[in-house]
């Protein structure tokens, strides 16, 4: 262990309210050489301003292709506790519901091969686990397999696919998104674990628009719950609610479609007119529920700027009835996977696919029909391509 | 060492039935609505009349496995073992009504935060920084902790007129995926790469780190089976550095952060939309970044001040204007905020309706 | 034939002064406010009291020596000899209050339409087609004409919720800068250029040729001393046969009308804007174009239909979504409707709010 | 000329009561050749549905670039009336004011080397003579010239600039549209007939945002009249309307600011948020005008789709006051025209230059500041530009 262990720029964030990450390394620390060697050289990087971690070489387990992120430092003899540093991702589970137990079991394999330090949650969702050797990945990965645990995902693959509590918690949910979140994940196995893409492949899935895993900004394919019918209304709730909160202003003024009236007492909505975006509901949950007919709009393209610019993922299919087993739902996603596979470059993400050749390709060979709901507005430029056969 | 039990692979996640709390499988499906009780607590009723209280604590994220079990710890005491994590990593226990201020009552004790639910300030989703990446040009988890240490009052008991949704990435890679947030604390750099020509000929791929650079700023270079930077060109993403680790790009003078503002995901009232660039630069001051901490802060309070409730800031500033929203916040507006990259004209204000400040 | 003045140049057109009718020399400048009297007369009153009657008639634009004089009589007879053309190609006249109703009369009587004032639909910006333009994709005045012979009582006395701006350019060169109309009436070819091998090498500078190319599918054919075109990449814009003669584009199979809505360029109630697809394709069929016309005036009746007062086309398409344009229009959306050109991605609807229909 | 003059299908568009073009060239037709060849050979277009006009050579007058459009048919034994048919650009007054004897000057000199046939106007503004001959030409431009009139732009030069009515016959002028127009002509000879741009170049001016030159979609530079202080008010007028529409939701509702407020028969404007759209005082001019401090916005770019594909010009310079003789907008204009100049490629319009090379190139050899008006917002994009002086 570094014999350098004054750390008085990161003593310094042990201090104020909120919760300390450096408390948590050097408790971590105390058991692990890894841990406090990680606090040493992190108090470097916070006196050089730079980071001291080196491109990360391919390490991983036996027939995998992911769930291992390699890395190395580039001081490893002021440093040797973090010369390997790498971190597991293990695939958490939908809606990322933990017994005591389950957890405790993790840890100790965790506190036996690694740094004792984790993140709940990374961003894509997964379980990591901070910080170990390339000699242990073998063993941490039989042991958490034997516990009924896996791997994520990692490079050019199918990512951890995550979703909001949706069902199990959630008035608002239209979809089950935990269970569609799994059932994916299981259906999908060896497209997680062996990387066989031009890129990398994120799926999120929200029960509903408020959207609450931002599926729409990290996800290449968003699954979004929604209903077709009408607003389920419980007059009487309104007007309790309208004791207690202005329902002109803030609800009725508020919609986007300005579909709603209310006049003595009595709430009024055009269904026809509303776009589900949430609001009014959010505001009245007791009084108004999303309708019966329930699914979800698909949406395909979402990602960060890298190359070509950050990207939000646009409707390719309004509407989608999701019942287990979601076959229809798999369906779409093996045709959309084939696409990108025939035409994707190296490192292009699906979006960045359907951007460089046009929504034609990707609909006319998944057999989704063009309809409005695709655009904001119709094209304004006129360079339209036309086939031959267009042409009579 | 325990001796290697046999080679089990692709199970996937266990499936989440197995961790549900009895209330939560029984009513799977069936809530009805919801009512929050105070920043740290929530109560769900459903159909069949059971009820079901949401006790939220803030996490730091990066936590060790003696946090874990610390948490274990409160499930099995006040949550019957269960216990479940948002996506913005906060922690949420379920007691019985009769556990619910017990169990805040323990969660203060043992110095954890109660909050980040409605209105207000949540957890803040970042990245890894210095901790665990090679292509940063910032810290993630100093930057939350001094950030937040300075507006935890909107995370326990302060209210905004609407959820404010902090994100930080520590470079372009934006693993944060802060492009869609109310206030994105993003990590730039500033200077172009270095070729390391004794390197870079066994390391790299040219063609593929050519390719890799989205403004055409490399170039090859045979004669040294390397590359040629057109410096004027580039404006440090990384990607090339991704690509390619003989072309570093961190650098202390040159790295910082920069804010952007008005993003959003969630659809209610208007479409999920990009956040826009508020503040192009400002230093990396460990261990508190205070220039941006005050900049966050000053931020928060402008819109406070000044949005209609249930306004998000992305909602707030297109009521009124980006011109109103420079001039309210008197943050100064530079060639930088321009937009110069293949979408720009789509930014320009084709119109001359607009205000005068 | 007459013998040669010596030469002048640069003198630039005669200062306006020369020509405007005394009311307005003395009241330039000063004008209070105005009344619309009837579709085809509206009153300017002056700060001095003074006032300024304009009654307005069509002109087909493309006019003989003898129209230009014969409206130079009546301006004689009833205008002081003053009278003007409005930027849509109609003609005003400035008769005393006296004079107006006799005005209208004679113009009546000698078969000119008076209108155009106010809410309906004023004359059609249009450009050259097959009277004087080597690029076009269908005729110019002969679609206008066919089209106001049905819409013309929109000019003359119906009203609508607001101006319908209607304009109509022959090919993509858009010199009626029909881009921004609220009914934009657009020749397109559908057919990639041929190239003539044979005057190609003498006709053409095969650069400026293969520059000319928005979507890059024109590459050089070195052995011919010519080019080779990518047919799948050619969208037909036209602009490589503006450069070069030797590749020319038009086909009577392939050219046709396309139609566009909802663009303004005012400002009022919200800002400028372009118009969009609605009609990707329509057969040339002279003289009379059968479905441009009821293609144009089924929008017409539709918008009159549903558009709240003083809602542009554009503004009540935006106010009611796309999605329900097509389905109160019976427009079918196809995949021509949906951009793929550069800035494609700012046009994909990145929200899961629409409407059904 | 040709013996074939039966023309069916044109005499079918001489019934209807649209006015009719085609009477106008068969009265053109009565007294010249030309306009009956021109009858005749745009029947043959109409029966194969594509244009008989080829590729205009270059023709004009002695020392002017511009002005001039040759044309020739692609069937001249045929058609030999209109084997030459060239267009005549003649620059128009601002405003397009006239009076009967200067026509029928103009009139008398077309008839006598042209075809008899006219545009009024051309898109563009100009006064266009259709159809003549190239030995016509300088014997035409002798004559206009001789009675006060010259030639329009064509060509990569700065085109015939146009306006408005403005303050001649319209109370919602802010700017003295006419007087601008006429004096950029005069300031600009050289540059409008002697082509020495990248590519053309347009100026329309309108005198406030109702843009009756639709200067923002057909001009590069287009000047729009604005006011930097408060609308003026008539509370008396505002209740005359008041009788006769529905000022709450025909004006307050539409204002796009929502700026508005009418109680109980007072109009409010907080002109702070009024963004100067011109609805309310067009729908009420006798009670609303705009504000004393009038002046400009400048605009820039835009143009027709070729190559980059259609913009509309965008705020550049959010308010300039413009008084004569304009030397503070023709400074800038110069200047505009000196970037363009150096930076230009062979047929860039100026606005593809700006998009091609960014704003801040554009701004800075001009001196304009950069300001929020310029755009809709800020990037959303990370990928930055410094200067090694801007990174210290
Ligand atoms: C660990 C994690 C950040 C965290 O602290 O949580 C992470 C870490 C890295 N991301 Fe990420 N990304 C992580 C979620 C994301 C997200 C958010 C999400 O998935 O919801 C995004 C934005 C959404 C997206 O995918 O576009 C994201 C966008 C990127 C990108 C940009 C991709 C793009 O197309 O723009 C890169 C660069 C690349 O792929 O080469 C990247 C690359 C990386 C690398 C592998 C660095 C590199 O270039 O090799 C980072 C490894 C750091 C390390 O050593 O641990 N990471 N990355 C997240 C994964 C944890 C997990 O599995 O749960
Ligand atoms: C627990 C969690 C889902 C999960 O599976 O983990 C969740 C849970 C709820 N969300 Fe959410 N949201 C959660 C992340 C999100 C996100 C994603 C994010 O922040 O990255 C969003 C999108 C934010 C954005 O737009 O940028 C999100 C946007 C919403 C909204 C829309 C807010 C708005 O008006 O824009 C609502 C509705 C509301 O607030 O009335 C909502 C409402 C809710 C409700 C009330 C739904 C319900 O009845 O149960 C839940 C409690 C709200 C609360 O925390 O105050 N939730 N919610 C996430 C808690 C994160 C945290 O720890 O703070
Ligand atoms: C005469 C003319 C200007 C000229 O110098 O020639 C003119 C004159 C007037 N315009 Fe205009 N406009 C004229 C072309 C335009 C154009 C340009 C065009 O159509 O290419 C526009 C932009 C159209 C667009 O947005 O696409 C235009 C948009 C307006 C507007 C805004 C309408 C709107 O609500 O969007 C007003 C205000 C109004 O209508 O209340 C207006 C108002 C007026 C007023 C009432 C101004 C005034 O008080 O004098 C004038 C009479 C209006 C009328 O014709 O009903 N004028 N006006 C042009 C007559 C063209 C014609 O023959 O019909
Ligand atoms: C005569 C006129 C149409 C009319 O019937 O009124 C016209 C006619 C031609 N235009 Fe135009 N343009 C005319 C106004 C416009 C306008 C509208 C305007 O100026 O307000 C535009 C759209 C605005 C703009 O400039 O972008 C326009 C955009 C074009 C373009 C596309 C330029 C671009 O950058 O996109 C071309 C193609 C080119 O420049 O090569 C073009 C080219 C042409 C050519 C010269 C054909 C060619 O490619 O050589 C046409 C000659 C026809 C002929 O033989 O008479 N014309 N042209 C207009 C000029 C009359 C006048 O001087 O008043
Ligand atoms: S996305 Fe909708 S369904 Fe899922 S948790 Fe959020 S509000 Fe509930
Ligand atoms: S869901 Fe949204 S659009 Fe629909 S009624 Fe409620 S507020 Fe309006
Ligand atoms: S945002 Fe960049 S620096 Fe931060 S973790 Fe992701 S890739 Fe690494
Ligand atoms: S940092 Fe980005 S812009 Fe600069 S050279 Fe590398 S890839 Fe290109
Ligand atoms: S629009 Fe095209 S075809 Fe028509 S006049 Fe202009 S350039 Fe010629
Ligand atoms: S018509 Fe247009 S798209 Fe086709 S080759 Fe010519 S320039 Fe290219
Ligand atoms: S642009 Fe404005 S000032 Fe000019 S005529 Fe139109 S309304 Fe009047
Ligand atoms: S000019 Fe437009 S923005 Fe200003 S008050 Fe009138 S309507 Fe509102």
């Amino acid at each position: 262990m570094s014999k350098d262990s004054k750390t008085p720029m990161l003593d310094d964030l042990e201090k104020g309210v909120w919760p300390s990450f450096v408390k948590e390394i050097k408790k971590a620390a105390v058991k692990s050489n890894t841990a406090q060697d990680l606090l040493n050289i992190l108090e470097r990087s916070y006196r050089d301003k730079v980071t001291h971690w080196k491109h990360g070489g391919i390490v991983g387990v036996l027939g995998y292709g992911g769930g291992v992120i390699g890395r190395y430092c580039d001081l490893p003899e002021e440093y040797p506790g973090v010369a390997h540093f790498h971190t597991v991702r293990i695939n958490q589970p939908a809606g990322f519901y933990y017994t005591a137990s389950a957890l405790r079991e993790l840890m100790d394999i965790w506190d036996k091969y690694g740094s004792g330090l984790t993140n709940f949650h990374g961003s894509t969702g997964d379980l990591v686990l901070l910080g170990t050797q390339t000699d242990k990945l073998e063993a941490i990965f039989a042991e958490i397999t034997a516990k009924g645990w896996d791997l994520g995902g990692s490079g050019s693959c199918l990512r951890t696919p995550s979703c909001c509590a949706g069902m199990s918690r959630c008035e608002f949910a239209c979809i089950d998104s935990m269970e569609i979140c799994d059932t994916l994940t299981h259906k999908f196995q060896d497209e997680l674990h062996r990387p066989a893409f031009p890129y990398k492949f994120k799926i999120k899935v929200s029960g509903c628009a408020n959207d609450c895993t931002a599926a729409v900004a990290r996800a290449d394919l968003s699954i979004i719950g929604t209903w077709r019918d009408s607003i389920q209304m419980d007059q009487a709730e309104v007007k309790n609610y309208s004791t207690k909160m202005n329902i002109q202003t803030e609800i009725v003024d508020m919609c986007p479609t300005k579909c709603m009236s209310f006049d003595n007492g009595t709430l009024k909505i055009n269904n026809k007119d509303c776009n589900r975006c949430m609001h009014c509901i959010n505001q009245m949950p007791k009084a108004l529920r999303p309708g019966k007919e329930k699914g979800a709009t698909i949406m395909l393209g979402g990602k960060a700027p890298i190359v070509t610019g950050a990207l939000m993922s646009w409707v390719i299919l309004p509407f989608m009835k999701l019942e287990p087993p979601f076959d229809n739902l798999e369906a779409l996603i093996r045709k959309l996977w084939e696409w990108w596979d025939d035409h994707g470059k190296n490192r292009e993400r699906i979006g960045e696919l359907v951007d460089r050749l046009g929504m034609r390709s990707m609909l006319e060979s998944t057999g989704l029909p063009p309809v409005p709901q695709m655009v904001k507005a119709p094209r304004s430029n006129p360079y339209v391509f036309w086939s031959a056969d267009d042409v009579k | 060492m325990a001796d290697k039990p046999k080679r089990i692979t692709d199970i996937g996640a266990p499936h989440f039935s197995k961790f549900l709390p009895p209330v939560i499988k029984k009513n799977y499906g069936k809530w009805k609505y919801h009512e929050q009780i105070n920043k740290g607590t929530m109560k769900h009723v459903s159909e069949t009349g059971d009820e079901l209280y949401t006790v939220r604590m803030a996490s730091p994220r990066l936590v060790s496995t003696d946090y874990i079990r610390e948490v274990c710890d409160i499930a099995e005491k006040f949550s019957g073992g269960h216990l479940r994590f948002t996506t913005r990593n906060n922690i949420e226990f379920f007691p019985d009504k009769a556990q619910v201020d017990p169990l805040q009552a323990e969660l203060k004790k043992r110095g954890h935060l109660v909050g980040g639910i409605g209105y207000g300030i949540s957890n803040v989703v970042h990245t890894q920084g210095w901790i665990h990446c090679h292509t940063p040009a910032t810290d993630a988890s100093g930057v939350v902790k001094a950030v937040m240490d300075e507006l935890h009052e909107y995370f326990t008991t302060k209210s905004l007129p609407a959820r404010v949704r902090i994100a930080l990435a520590c470079c372009l890679n934006m693993c944060g995926a802060v492009h869609c947030s109310d206030i994105a604390i993003l990590g730039i750099h500033r200077k172009p790469p270095k070729v390391n020509e004794a390197t870079i000929a066994n390391q790299c791929e040219i063609p593929t780190t050519i390719a890799s650079c989205p403004t055409g700023a490399i170039s090859p270079n045979p004669a040294l089976k390397s590359v040629k930077i057109k410096e004027e060109r580039c404006m440090y993403c990384g990607n090339c550095y991704t690509m390619c680790p003989s072309l570093p790009i961190a650098n202390a003078t040159g790295d910082g952060i920069s804010i952007y503002v008005g993003g959003k995901v969630s659809n209610a009232r208007g479409p999920a939309r990009m956040s826009k660039l508020a503040i192009p630069f400002l230093p990396n001051n460990p261990p508190r970044w205070p220039e941006v901490v005050q900049a966050v802060k000053h931020l928060v309070e402008v819109y406070a001040k000044n949005a209609h409730k249930h306004e998000r800031v992305g909602e707030w500033i297109e009521r009124i204007g980006w011109e109103r929203f420079f001039t309210l916040t008197g943050i100064p507006f530079t060639h930088m905020h321009i937009d110069d990259f293949t979408f720009a004209r789509e930014t320009f204000r084709m119109t001359p309706t607009f205000k005068w400040e």
